[in-house]
């Protein structure tokens, strides 16, 4: 199996692994690199539980071909806070109840993160439109906005 | 699992020769968002992967008369874009309407026209904005009109040696707007249950000079409606005119039964998108 | 002691900050030394009879270490015990699960099942629920189509005399409602991660809801006791009630009774759920009431039909909930329900969030307002003067307590700034006896 | 270009438990030397809180500070037997068990704690993590020195077992008669849509549920259930089909996107109303209501529909199809 060199910024850190040009970088973070945040919902771009922050976008992990961020930085949300010292969005996602059973939460939180960065103190309809590709079934959305907001508040 | 070789070209004559030389057994990599699916639903596995999102194929220029669009430009570039948003409407609207923001900050507006789905939202506006793609190799380039480049599902005239560098598109100027709207299953992240592209220009009078209309998800291909254009030109565009033009487009288009749609419902809903399409450009939003 | 220390209190959940920091582990998070990797050979045909199954090229590939067929599982029926764990006779329904590959990878599994050899004689399917009740259908079971209900082919359910009370109604009202067949959809896919040991103990980490259902029922198709089926379980992305029967559990136990100890892990793709994971049965439900003109309603009547899929699984405890709620919250004397459960050529249906009572309140709260229209009362008056009060009795004649429809209709006309008329926002639940 | 609204409302009920009852849910508590606590309930946590509100509970019932508590995953080699996490049964039938096997374990604290203070257990109470003798405050010991007293002196377990569930019901086979559900809970949903009469689309502008669960252990987590109930609500209503041409298979969806769920734009912001009524049988007066909450929205959303275009769609889902036949059926 051919393989190739990735050499990329993973939550700050270089990392240098080899991958064949099969997999995508939802396979590398997961399986290659242990990196269990991003979910497998559906690989096919539509359910948004893999999402991560790819050179500062949020991007489906399961449609980026993992041997194309070489050179490039990605985020996930193990790169985000620490129990000691939590993100914003993850106290206020605590906070708030704006996860139920979590599965969808790394992608929701990463989503978040991008629009946040882009756009510290967004509308509620800003937020929808930043959370919009990523499904939810336990919570119908309201308490994730909810949490979002009050991340932006916090972060003023 | 098949060895798959992967290809990083240092330059656009690179790209192209590497094209030459692998033709149909190598598959351009920009977005990825078709073609990534594809390998983890083990629809098609390539056998070569070359890579181009660093070959700087990402840019909107003005000039003169022509917007000049790379294809490497990401649907959330086009959406944002202020030249796209005055200058071809439609095109912005539709690259925002396309699947989700993670998808948008992917998805290229060359990845979308070569997957040639008959549905896709910014192939819909551009096919409706008269747009032409430049087609390079290493024997040069050549310029297709978009209504000529689909063949079918996934299949255009693009030939294997053949990168789409470029999208050019003439912008609405004087008395002139283009519109977008689309029918989906839900209010976002989904495929055009119909979709439709109006982009109008008015003379002096008033009258129709010129009119180009498009209707995805209704065909093998997008389609443009010739028989509604030709009727609409010279026209006043009146409100009667804009409905005979609906109703020569309902029954033009070839629409299909499937899990998003029924022939019945498309074919209802493509005369309601292309009178107010119609009426939308008519406000010519263009720098009329 | 009126106010708690802690029930009561709007405390974030247990683990809030573990799911935000994405701490929390699934079983697909889990990772196990040598863990081999499973897929299975799904019927692409609706329904066929299975005339030869040839596994012989996948068990030669090299990577393979387990390939079982129907053949190797120790009993091979649950559910009702008429639900195969892997197809023998026949397959039911498209996807059906016939031959499960266990592999070093996810290709190699891919690669072995794609070299299996299934020979179907493809049979007509009984897609339509209606057709299934003719006594000339296509029978699925050896039993018939209808689901049993202590022996009858249907749950009846009768109170008072709704043949006389239809005679003297001002107004006979009838509708006709229909909820589809639907996905539970949870974003975390059936995924299961089984090991048996050499004391042939199988250890499972699994996503079911219900785990000691599931420990009972695997351990009838090992043919061991509970205590040598070990289930770790506890946390999942999502149920919906599509993890309450098993789906993955079971046959990656009996695939794990062939990998020499190692462990096997199988995740369902996104399609498989779609194809072949339970659902939520299409209901087909004809109301007929008799309305007096102040609004009372003095009769209901009910027929529904179910359509069920392939096979038993909840289908008689999905129909009986459902007729045991339909005449909804309210005070009618005289009810007469007759719920059917029908096999159908369609994956297995089971449980969904509302279980047979989602249907049911789709059906009667459609079929209030068009009451209300018919006879020209306010939909909300209508509702208010038939709710049920503390020591009514409900259709099967159990006395009620703790009702509460008239407080939550108040309490979400309130909040959604609708103004009810005085005498509605004066009613209460408790007993008619209290003034 | 036509839109016109409408508001359309629906009340629903649902009972708790497994219909027929027979359901049992069983839980052990144990407290470790140093006065913490491990709850071990069979019930798994499918993402309604059920670990959060066990933890709630046992915290209440044995005067210990909540940090202390831990409710453990389900490892059938440790926890007790539970049916199952689904009809609206966790919060009150294992609720039940853990508050038995919460007293079961405190009684054995106080007979330690007696022995301790030479009294009798009876006199015994607990206040703020301390054992008291009722009406004597300054007679008090921490929990946590009498587990410890417990286990390495007494030689004592300080644990408890409970178990709840309704006894199997007897139904008669012919008319049904007999009391088959328990513990009925009850919801309302006020719904506004607005439809595209040329187009046959549907957006839901507002959704307020109120649903009475008789005592709400944790106000927030209920609201959690009443908010995710109400996206599930308008998917079966106006986007969710596995038979696009029901009966027959054709054209079935096989993802995401060709299986429409609610996104986040297609839920509208939300109105959930927590009702606290009463249960006679629920935990501190508590009922389940996980399950229902997705049952008001869709008839609610389909009385909308028929109030803003005078059109009853009785086939879920209402899709812009159904909706335009249905206007030019008139």
């Amino acid at each position: 199996m051919i393989k190739y060199p990735i050499n990329f910024k993973l939550n700050g850190q270089l990392v240098s692994v080899e991958a064949p040009a099969t997999i995508n970088l939802l396979t590398l973070l997961r399986d290659y690199l242990n990196i269990t945040s991003p979910k497998f919902g559906c690989e096919q771009g539509n359910c948004g539980a893999c999402t991560v922050i790819l050179d500062g976008e949020a991007v489906n992990s399961c449609l980026v071909l993992a041997l194309t961020v070489n050179g490039r930085a990605v985020t996930t949300v193990e790169g985000l806070g620490t129990p000691e010292d939590p993100h914003p969005l993850q106290v206020a996602f605590t906070e708030h109840y704006g996860a139920q059973c979590g599965y969808c939460t790394p992608g929701m939180i990463m989503a978040s993160k991008a629009l946040l960065d882009k756009n510290p103190h967004p509308t509620r309809e800003e937020v929808v439109e930043g959370i919009v590709g990523n499904i939810c079934r336990c919570t119908g959305y309201n308490k994730i906005v909810e949490s979002v907001l009050a991340a932006a508040e916090m972060a003023r | 699992m098949k060895n798959v070789k992967y290809f990083v070209p240092a330059t656009l004559t690179e790209a192209l020769q590497l094209l030459e030389e692998y033709g149909p057994d190598i598959s351009v990599l920009a977005g990825g968002t078709d073609l990534v699916r594809d390998m983890n639903l083990e629809f098609k596995i390539p056998q070569n992967i070359m890579w181009i999102g660093h070959l700087q194929l990402e840019y909107i220029k003005e000039e003169a008369d022509l917007l000049r669009i790379g294809g490497a430009t990401r649907m959330q570039t086009a959406a944002s874009s202020l030249a796209v948003k005055e200058k071809a409407a439609a095109l912005a609207k539709a690259a925002g309407k396309m699947a989700s923001p993670p998808v948008r900050s992917l998805a290229t507006l060359a990845g979308n026209l070569c997957t040639a789905s008959p549905a896709a939202d910014p192939g819909c506006a551009m096919v409706g904005l008269r747009a032409e793609v430049v087609l390079s190799s290493t024997r040069g380039q050549r310029v297709v009109p978009l209504d000529q480049f689909f063949l079918a599902p996934n299949e255009t005239v693009r030939r294997p040696e053949e990168l789409l560098t470029e999208i050019q598109i003439k912008p609405t100027g004087e008395r002139e707007g283009s519109a977008y709207i689309k029918i989906g299953r839900r209010q976002a992240m989904t495929l055009a249950v119909i979709n439709t592209t109006s982009r109008v220009k008015l003379d002096g009078a008033g009258k129709v000079e010129s009119v180009a209309i498009a209707i995805g998800a209704a065909a093998p291909t997008l389609l443009r409606i010739r028989p509604a254009e030709a009727m609409l030109t010279g026209q006043a565009l009146t409100e009667e005119a804009i409905l005979e033009a609906a109703e020569i487009a309902s029954k033009e288009i070839r629409p299909i039964d499937d899990v998003h749609g029924t022939i019945w419902y498309r074919r209802k809903a493509a005369k309601v998108l292309v009178a107010r399409t119609l009426r939308e450009a008519a406000k010519l939003n263009g720098g009329g | 002691m009126a106010d708690y220390k802690y029930v009561g209190k709007r405390l974030p959940r247990y683990d809030g900050m573990q799911h935000a920091l994405a701490k929390t582990r699934y079983v697909n998070d889990l990772r196990y030394p040598d863990m081999l990797h499973m897929k299975v050979w799904r019927s692409p045909l609706i329904s066929a009879k299975i005339l030869n199954i040839d596994t012989s090229k996948a068990e030669v590939l090299p990577g393979v270490v387990a390939v079982v067929t129907h053949k190797q599982v120790p009993h091979n029926r649950y559910g009702a015990g008429d639900y195969p764990v892997l197809a023998d006779e026949e397959i039911r329904y498209l996807g059906q699960e016939v031959v499960a590959v266990a592999a070093v990878d996810v290709d190699t599994a891919m690669e072995a099942v794609s070299l299996i050899q299934v020979d179907l004689e493809e049979r007509t399917p009984l897609l339509d629920p209606f057709k299934a009740m003719e006594p000339d259908s296509i029978q699925l079971s050896p039993i018939g189509n209808f689901i049993k209900f202590d022996g009858n082919p249907y749950r009846q359910i009768l109170k008072g005399d709704f043949e006389s009370a239809i005679q003297e109604a001002d107004f006979v009202v009838e509708g006709y409602y229909r909820t589809a067949a639907q996905e539970h959809c949870p974003i975390e896919t059936q995924v299961s991660i089984c090991q048996t040991d050499g004391m042939g103990r199988t250890h499972i980490n699994t996503v079911t809801q219900a785990v000691f259902f599931n420990q009972g029922t695997i351990a009838a198709i090992l043919k061991k006791p509970r205590s040598k089926v070990h289930m770790i379980g506890g946390v999942l992305g999502g149920g919906f009630g599509a993890k309450n029967d098993p789906h993955a559990d079971h046959i990656a136990a009996v695939v794990s009774l062939y990998t020499g100890g190692r462990p096997v892990k199988w995740l369902w793709t996104r399609e498989e759920e779609f194809v072949a994971s339970t659902h939520r049965g299409a209901m087909h439900m004809f109301f007929k009431d008799g309305v007096m003109k102040d609004g009372r309603i003095i009769a209901r009547s009910v027929r529904s039909i179910r359509d069920g899929g392939a096979y038993i699984l909840t289908n008689d405890y999905v129909v009986a909930k459902h007729a045991f709620g339909v005449a909804g919250p309210y005070n009618i004397p005289n009810v007469k329900v007759i719920s059917y459960g029908l096999l159908t050529n369609k994956r297995p249906t089971s449980s969904m969030r509302g279980f047979g009572l989602f249907q049911a309140s789709f059906a009667f709260e459609v079929q209030m307002d068009r009451i209300a229209k018919t006879i020209g009362v306010d939909p909300w008056r209508l509702r208010f003067i038939n709710a049920v009060h503390d020591g009514d009795t409900s259709a099967t004649r159990a006395v009620l307590h703790n009702c509460a429809l008239i407080e939550v209709m108040q309490a979400a006309a309130g909040r959604a700034g609708i103004r009810l008329d005085e005498e509605l926002l004066h009613m209460a639940s408790h007993s008619r006896e209290e003034v | 270009m036509a839109r016109q609204r409408g508001t359309g409302i629906a009340a629903v009920w649902y009972p708790t438990g497994m219909s027929g009852g027979g359901d049992p849910s069983q839980a052990m508590i144990k407290m470790q030397p140093d006065g913490s606590v491990d709850v071990l309930i069979g019930s798994v946590d499918i993402g309604e809180g059920a670990r959060s509100v066990m933890r709630q509970i046992a915290a209440e019932e044995l005067g210990v500070p909540i940090e202390l508590v831990n409710v453990t995953l389900v490892d059938t080699d440790s926890s007790p037997l539970d049916t199952g996490t689904f009809a609206s049964r966790v919060t009150h039938q294992t609720g039940n068990a853990v508050i038995q096997a919460a007293q079961e374990a405190r009684q054995v604290l106080f007979e330690v704690a007696a022995g301790q203070l030479g009294v009798e257990p009876q006199q015994l109470t607990l206040q703020d993590g301390m054992v008291v003798v009722r009406d004597f405050p300054e007679q008090a010991i921490p929990i946590a020195d009498v587990a410890d007293y417990a286990v390495w002196t007494e030689r004592r377990l300080i644990a408890g077992r409970g178990s709840f569930g309704w006894a199997p019901v007897k139904v008669d086979p012919e008319t049904g008669e007999g009391e088959p559900l328990h513990n009925m809970a009850y919801g309302a949903t006020v719904a506004e849509v607005e439809v595209d009469t040329e187009t046959g689309e549907v957006k839901v502008l507002k959704l307020v549920s109120a649903y009475d669960c008789g005592k709400a252990i944790n106000p927030l987590l209920v609201e959690g259930q009443i908010d995710g109930g109400a996206a599930g609500g308008l998917g079966s209503a106006l986007l969710e089909e596995l038979h696009p041409y029901y009966p027959t298979l054709d054209h079935y969806p096989t993802g995401f996107f060709s299986y429409m769920l609610p996104t986040a734009k297609d839920v509208p912001a939300l109105d959930a109303v927590v009702v606290e009524m009463n249960s006679i049988s629920g935990p501190y007066g508590a009922k389940g209501i996980g399950e229902m909450t997705a049952n008001s929205q869709a008839p609610a959303i389909i009385n909308a529909i028929y109030d803003a275009i005078g059109v009853w769609i009785t086939d879920l889902p209402a899709t812009p199809e159904k909706i335009l036949r249905a206007l030019e059926a008139g």
